[in-house]
């Protein structure tokens, strides 16, 4: 066999150009605008916030990751953006590096890193912030003064609480439901951006925009946010025509995280249902969830809570939504006269 | 004597204060019996229906006989519950041996379950009437059901993980627990 | 293209057929030698009549069938057999078969051989001719045709489906086939209806093919019941299931035939070589191939013996070019790669495919990411990812009463569009053969 | 059952087989009074004090109780204990028995102790029981004092509500949540696995050079 | 149990749990021992145990319940400020009584606590009431004056709400006070700074809106269930009072 040239493999012989690696990195590069304009809005505390969640995750995964190009991925790097992105500006960089860090170790890699953990690591870093630090994370300074002027005390000592002088500002969901007076921030405004809240939780826009390209690339499930939009839609609309919910349901779908969680955290691949089927279930469940806890629950904001819950479903989901092999017969249909 | 209503107990029952997840109770069938989705719900029906007759029994001590002698509960409740579950496997057995079959081995352990003698002490010491009672009980059932079955569909998931070595076994069943433990806590306030 | 029929789920490879799509099948040159296993089809090895030393002319019987599922074996060319050995064989294993050195000398005409005429055959008969040519199903299967056309008596065919999809991308060799041989693949056709003792059939083609759909519908006979219906272009389209879906809207059940929805998938090369028996008495000895590939140098459409070695083939298509990587017999999605150029071609093979580094570069194994693409690949509606997580762990039993392993019809859709480029149909297939150990022990 | 000494019966409850840490056995007060030190060492305490007289009770009992019966007994006496030691903490630390609340009555179905019961006091004669009775308890004390101490310095900057980090320190207010008893518990095992991990493999370098 | 465990086969490796099996009543009689002596035994270790914690009971139960009498004596003089003394009402079929029917449980009634002055004009009334906060119930008592329908004082006695947020309802001084400083009830509930000044408002705390609210809520429910039954009047203070005094 001199002349043998050749190697040997299985079929397939070809392969689609998809590949986990670019998914990855075009999440990223999809993230990039919403980054951008968060430090257009908040200044360069959005950026400190940003890089501190970030190293948080790329250094816990470059110690601990299960193998050592793991950083390469992107996964990691997604991981940290998107918790930068949940957390008001003002916030101090050592919870954010602490909450990357938490939300990588306990959030993935104690699973075994990529595609192995059951629930997003973006949302378990930020939940348990939100349980660590319940009034840092809830304390959206007032925006002041100059574009360069920090947000708030970014830079309080590692394990010292942050000293916050200025003046707080509530989130439009936040107005909503302690306010006394019960503003209903126009849609226009929560749509390009120009109000209160965490990084990415303004500019829906942007994020609509970058969740549609990456629809369109096939690297994430449409089924997801566009079955999360017409629940929250319509539960909240139900509500809002009885009378039940001071939240209109166009106000509830631009408002606080729901655009970031629909579009970047519910669609995460890892976390999510596989079938269509599944998604669909799996969107339910948490547009159902977070018009519940945005209406009645103690927090204004639900959208990690419901996607971290649904997170927990998915193994049940995937049980539940096994698909029909083809051909095979549901017992109903069998009993159905011929 | 309590002034909460039925759906808050019910509520706070199941997801608010999750008899595993928030109280801590039921953590052995939690670690033990949660490897397998069909043995986990199997559990937490069995819980549910041992929950409700001890709810009935808790309060029927409670009213008629512990009035005078509230310091015997602790002795009471751990007799009655040892007694209705020897009462309903009994029963069980004799009725249903399919379901005996299904059911036999874990209901010895309900003894021992903190989260049956939990239920009669909480119950008692909230003050709940008989219907509260009898909420608090399925309740909790229902929330002990869901916490079982989602750790178990969780661990069926994650046999397929490539989970380090170091975090093998328990120490990674209470990391996810505490995960949804603080998934659980989106549910505050909703009373 | 959406309008069409066809099937749910599936994958759209890029085709590659225009690199030999328009050109006209020609003869390829009989080589020195060749060689032809036994088992060359799916069942029981064919029975070996001849020793080494026997001088045999091309069409001859050197091999008969052995039990019902079995196939015969004729001389694809004349010569002297030189032995009877085990020899390489593209299935990876090493297996009986006879070696015939070709006579240089000889005009390679086929030794005349009386088949009757078709029309006075009696319909009970029309297969025992059919396997008395050694003729096999030509769309990969090579599943003998002459059990395909006496379907249990229970399961009655009413529709006769001519399968011309060719979903495979690169290969060409049903196209040129239709577009060359048109009344022959009409002549087949008639013949398997006498067969099956039924009047109606339905032709379906991928609309990749506007030639050849216009080619059978203009020399369709007035007098025949046959549709043709165009198909949407989507792997696996060709696949026996997947094509009675989309022609029918029927779903085969697990485990059962196809007449069991009362069809019979037949490929059109089969018709068309059904049909060269009938006309010429010619049995199945060879039959249009696809060399093809950028790691080829001359690619094209070739009518080649059975039995050429792939060496051969390869050296008359003008060689293999700098980059060429990897060499597989049939197509890119469910073809088997070849390590030895000493394999013989067999009759399933319908093409010969060089790819070049760059049409299969491998890329590194990367942890599932659940994203479910495999599930919305699959076209037999199976979970590929829990199968795959299954096979990592070695739960093979679990694979088939969870995961309905044993449906899987290893299409590699699933393996095509895994972003992480997990090996999934071949652990199918690892875990098919580790079961059969399982069992066996 | 295998030969101890007297000094193994004592010691072996305390680290090697910890109750808490390594059998997983009583988790339920473990990991719900243990966001202070105080309301740990209140549980330890009372746990300590049902443990060890039920262990001398049944042991010097034991020859009374029949096989047949014998669960039923031990609940019985456990329960008595616990009814005790319920009543003396609310008489005499009102306090802490606010702060542990039902939990003192759960003591009852720790199944540590009747754990030890079956698997020990049973068999033994009263100084033995004691002895094992007294180590387990200590095991179950040290667990409680780690969980409740890593909770409490994190959770509150203090330690026996003594301010460890000054009063500018951001209390991790998650850790004297339930959850926050998952994760350290977690935590710890982790911990321990990896010292456990690094033990083993220095032995095992060790053996290698040694070969 | 055998035949259990034969039969759940595929379970036991799921069970790691020891599993203390209660299974007295379920071994054959095959061994000596008869059932009366099992029962016997039983009996006579219960009995023991009873007496033991009736012993144990007898000497804990005054100090018990003297810290309990202690508590709630403290906690309406606290919300009743100015308080020296009080006295429990039950509330019997719609109407307060000073003293319970003969035989009666004292915990089948719900009950207030109320002060008088010395001359024997009801100075203040303290409800006690538990309600769903943002974790878990919120048990609290507060002082009321019936005849001005202001507020007095208010306690936490029980919260369970997050440390650090929820549990400023009873570590906010700022808070706290506001119920001391007479608001009228009603009581609203206001993001504070945004209260129009009206003498119901009371200011909420920030990031703990939930948790204020329960306690703004309880007192309101308390007193839509309270007010009717105080509106009827007070029936005068039983004989317990300081000797001297005349009842008016």
């Amino acid at each position: 066999m001199t002349d043998s040239i050749v190697k040997l493999t299985a079929s397939p012989h070809v392969r689609s150009d998809d590949s986990t690696v670019k998914i990855m990195w075009s999440v990223v590069l999809s993230l990039l605008p919403v980054i951008a304009a968060s430090i257009w809005f908040f200044g360069p505390s959005a950026f400190f916030v940003l890089l501190a969640s970030t190293a948080g995750c790329l250094v816990t995964e470059r110690l601990f990751g299960s193998h050592r190009g793991s950083l390469a991925d992107g996964s990691a790097m997604i991981t940290g953006l998107l918790l930068g992105l949940t957390l008001p500006p003002g916030f101090p960089l050592w919870m954010a590096f602490l909450g990357g860090v938490f939300g990588m170790a306990f959030g993935k890699i104690i699973f075994g890193g990529l595609g192995q953990n059951i629930f997003n690591p973006a949302l378990v870093g930020r939940a348990f912030l939100q349980a660590a630090f319940p009034v840092a994370i809830t304390t959206w300074p007032a925006k002041s003064g100059q574009w360069w002027s920090l947000q708030g005390d970014n830079f309080a000592l590692p394990f010292m609480s942050p000293v916050v002088d200025t003046a707080t500002a509530a989130t439009p969901l936040g107005h909503l439901k302690f306010g006394d007076d019960s503003v209903v921030t126009p849609v226009i405004d929560l749509f390009l951006g120009t109000t209160g809240g965490s990084l990415g939780e303004t500019s829906a826009l942007l994020i609509l925009l970058g969740g549609i390209y990456l629809a369109y690339r096939g690297h994430l499930n449409w089924h997801i946010p566009l079955s999360i939009f017409v629940t929250t839609f319509a539960v909240s609309g139900l509500f809002f025509a009885l009378g039940i919910s001071q939240f209109p349901p166009l106000f509830m779908l631009f408002s606080g995280g729901m655009m970031l969680g629909a579009f970047y955290m519910a669609t995460d691949m890892v976390t999510s249902p596989l079938s269509n089927k599944g998604c669909w279930l799996f969107g339910f469940g948490i547009g159902f969830l977070v018009v519940i806890i945005r209406i009645w629950g103690g927090l204004p904001e639900g959208m990690m809570y419901a996607i971290l819950l649904m997170n927990a479903l998915v193994p049940f989901i995937n049980r539940a939504t096994q698909p029909r092999p083809f051909g095979s017969v549901s017992k109903k249909q069998e009993e159905a006269p011929k | 004597m309590s002034d909460q209503t039925l759906f808050s107990i019910f509520f706070s029952a199941m997801v608010v204060n999750n008899f595993t997840l928030a109280m801590f109770l039921g953590l052995c069938p939690f670690m033990g019996v949660s490897a397998r989705v069909e043995t986990a719900l199997r559990m937490g029906l069995a819980n549910i229906f041992v929950l409700i007759l001890t709810s009935i029994s808790a309060w029927f001590l409670n009213t008629y006989i512990l009035e005078t002698v509230p310091f015997l509960r602790i002795i009471s409740f751990i007799i009655v519950i040892a007694s209705l579950v020897q009462i309903v496997e009994m029963v069980v057995k004799k009725l249903s041996p399919a379901l005996f079959r299904q059911l036999g081995i874990f209901l010895p352990l309900m003894t021992t379950n903190c989260a049956i003698f939990g239920l009669a002490i909480f119950q008692t010491n909230r003050g709940y009437d008989f219907m509260q009672g009898l909420i608090f009980a399925i309740g909790a059932g229902l929330g002990l059901t869901l916490a079982l079955v989602l750790m178990a569909s969780i661990r069926e998931s994650i046999e397929f993980s490539d989970v380090p070595d170091l975090a093998k076994g328990t120490g990674l069943v209470l990391i996810i627990a505490g995960t949804l433990s603080m998934a659980f806590m989106g549910f505050a306030g909703l009373l | 293209m959406k309008g069409l029929l066809s099937f749910k789920n599936g994958v759209h490879p890029p085709e590659n057929k225009d690199i030999t799509a328009g050109i006209a099948s020609r003869r390829l040159p009989f080589p020195d030698e060749v060689v032809l296993p036994l088992s060359q089809h799916i069942g029981t090895p064919a029975k070996s009549l001849v020793q080494a030393g026997d001088h045999v002319e091309r069409g001859d019987v050197i091999a008969e069938a052995s039990g019902f599922i079995s196939s015969a074996v004729h001389a694809t060319a004349s010569g002297t057999i030189t032995s009877i050995e085990l020899w390489p064989h593209p299935g990876g294993t090493m297996v009986p078969s006879i070696r015939i050195a070709v006579d240089p000398y000889s005009t390679q005409l086929q030794r005349p051989r009386i088949v009757p005429r078709w029309e006075d055959v009696p319909e009970e008969d029309l297969s025992k001719e059919i396997a008395r040519a050694g003729i096999v199903g030509l769309g990969g299967a090579a599943f003998p045709s002459h059990v395909k056309l006496n379907p249990p008596k229970d399961q009655p065919v009413e529709l006769l489906l001519l399968n011309g999809c060719e979903c495979e991308p690169y290969l060409t060799s049903d196209h040129r086939t239709m577009l060359e041989q048109p009344e022959k693949v009409y002549l087949g056709i008639r013949i398997a209806l006498k067969a099956l003792g039924i009047s109606q059939a339905v032709i379906g083609i991928e609309a990749n093919k506007p030639d050849a759909i216009a080619m059978m519908r203009n020399t369709a006979p007035e007098d025949l019941d046959v549709t043709i219906q165009p198909l949407q272009v989507k792997y696996p389209q060709g696949a026996e299931k997947m094509l009675i879906k989309a022609v029918t809207g029927r779903e085969v059940p697990p485990g059962a035939l196809p007449a069991k929805v009362g069809t019979l998938v037949q490929n059109v090369a089969t018709a068309a070589n059904v049909a060269t028996v009938f006309e010429t008495g010619q049995p199945l000895i060879e039959r249009i191939i696809t060399v093809t590939g950028r790691g080829i140098r001359q690619p094209g459409n070739w009518v080649i013996p059975f039995g050429t070695r792939l060496r051969d083939v390869i050296r008359h298509c003008g060689g293999l070019n700098e980059d060429a990587a990897e060499i597989v017999f049939g197509g890119p999605m469910m073809g088997l790669g070849q390590a030895n150029l000493d394999v013989p071609i067999l009759k399933a093979t319908g093409g010969i495919l060089v790819l070049s580094r760059d049409e299969c570069k491998q890329q590194e194994i990367m942890p599932c990411i659940r994203c479910g693409k495999c599930l919305d690949a699959c076209p037999i509606f199976l979970n590929p990812q829990l199968m795959g997580a299954l096979a990592k762990a070695g739960r093979y039993e679990e694979m088939v009463t969870d995961a309905h392993l044993n449906d899987c019809m290893l299409c590699g859709c699933c393996s095509y569009v895994c972003p992480s480029n997990i090996p999934l149909s071949q652990l199918f297939t690892m875990s098919r053969t580790q079961l059969k150990k399982l069992a066996a022990s | 059952m295998r030969k101890t000494t007297p000094s193994q019966d004592l010691i072996r409850g305390i680290w090697e087989e910890n109750p808490v840490l390594i059998q997983m056995l009583g988790l339920c007060p473990a990991l719900a009074v243990t966001n202070s030190v105080k309301n740990a060492l209140a549980m330890s305490a009372a746990t300590f004090f049902v443990i060890c007289c039920s262990s001398v009770l049944v042991s010097s009992c034991k020859r009374f109780i029949p096989k047949e019966v014998r669960i039923s007994a031990y609940i019985l006496v456990i329960a008595t204990f616990v009814t005790l030691a319920d009543m003396l903490l609310q008489a005499y630390a009102p306090v802490q028995h606010k702060e542990l609340g039902a939990f003192i009555a759960l003591i009852v179905v720790n199944c540590m102790i009747l754990g030890r019961q079956e698997a020990f006091s049973a068999k033994n004669n009263v100084y033995r029981s004691l002895l094992d009775a007294i180590g387990t308890g200590i095991g179950f004390t040290i667990a409680l004092i780690m969980m409740g101490g890593f909770r409490e310095l994190l959770g509150t900057g203090a330690f026996l509500e003594y301010s460890v980090f000054g009063p500018n320190f951001e209390p991790w207010v998650i850790m004297v949540l339930p959850a926050g008893g998952f994760l350290t518990l977690g935590f710890i095992l982790l911990a321990m696995g990896y010292i456990e991990q690094r033990k083993k493999m220095k032995a095992l370098m060790a053996a290698e050079k040694a070969s | 149990m055998n035949e259990q465990g034969n039969n759940n086969g595929d379970n036991e490796d799921t069970l790691v749990v020891e599993s203390p099996v209660p299974d007295d009543q379920q071994v054959p009689a095959t061994e000596t021992v008869s059932t009366l002596r099992l029962v016997a035994t039983l009996a006579i270790a219960g009995a023991l145990a009873g007496l033991l914690i009736v012993l144990l009971n007898q000497h804990t139960k005054p100090i018990i319940d003297k810290y309990k009498a202690e508590q709630l004596k403290l906690a309406v003089y606290e919300v009743l400020p100015g308080s020296e003394h009080y006295n429990t009402y039950y509330l019997i079929e719609g109407k307060l009584s000073p003293s319970l029917p003969d035989g009666a449980k004292e915990n089948d009634y719900k009950r207030v606590y109320v002060s008088h002055s010395k001359s024997g004009q009801v100075k203040g009334v303290a409800i006690s009431r538990g309600e769903s906060g943002f974790q878990d119930v919120v048990q609290i008592i507060f002082g009321f004056d019936p005849t001005t329908g202001k507020l007095l004082g208010m306690k936490v006695l029980d919260s369970k709400e997050t440390p650090g947020l929820g549990d400023k309802i009873f570590k906010d001084r700022a808070f706290v006070d506001q119920f001391f400083a007479g608001p009228e009830t009603p009581l609203t509930g206001v993001k504070a700074g945004m209260g129009k000044g009206l003498p119901t408002e009371i200011d909420t705390i920030t990031g703990a809106t939930i948790s204020s609210k329960a306690v703004i809520n309880i007192i309101n429910h308390a007193l839509e269930e309270w007010r009717p039954v105080l509106d009827q009047g007070i029936p005068p203070a039983p004989t317990s009072l300081p000797e001297g005094e005349v009842q008016q």
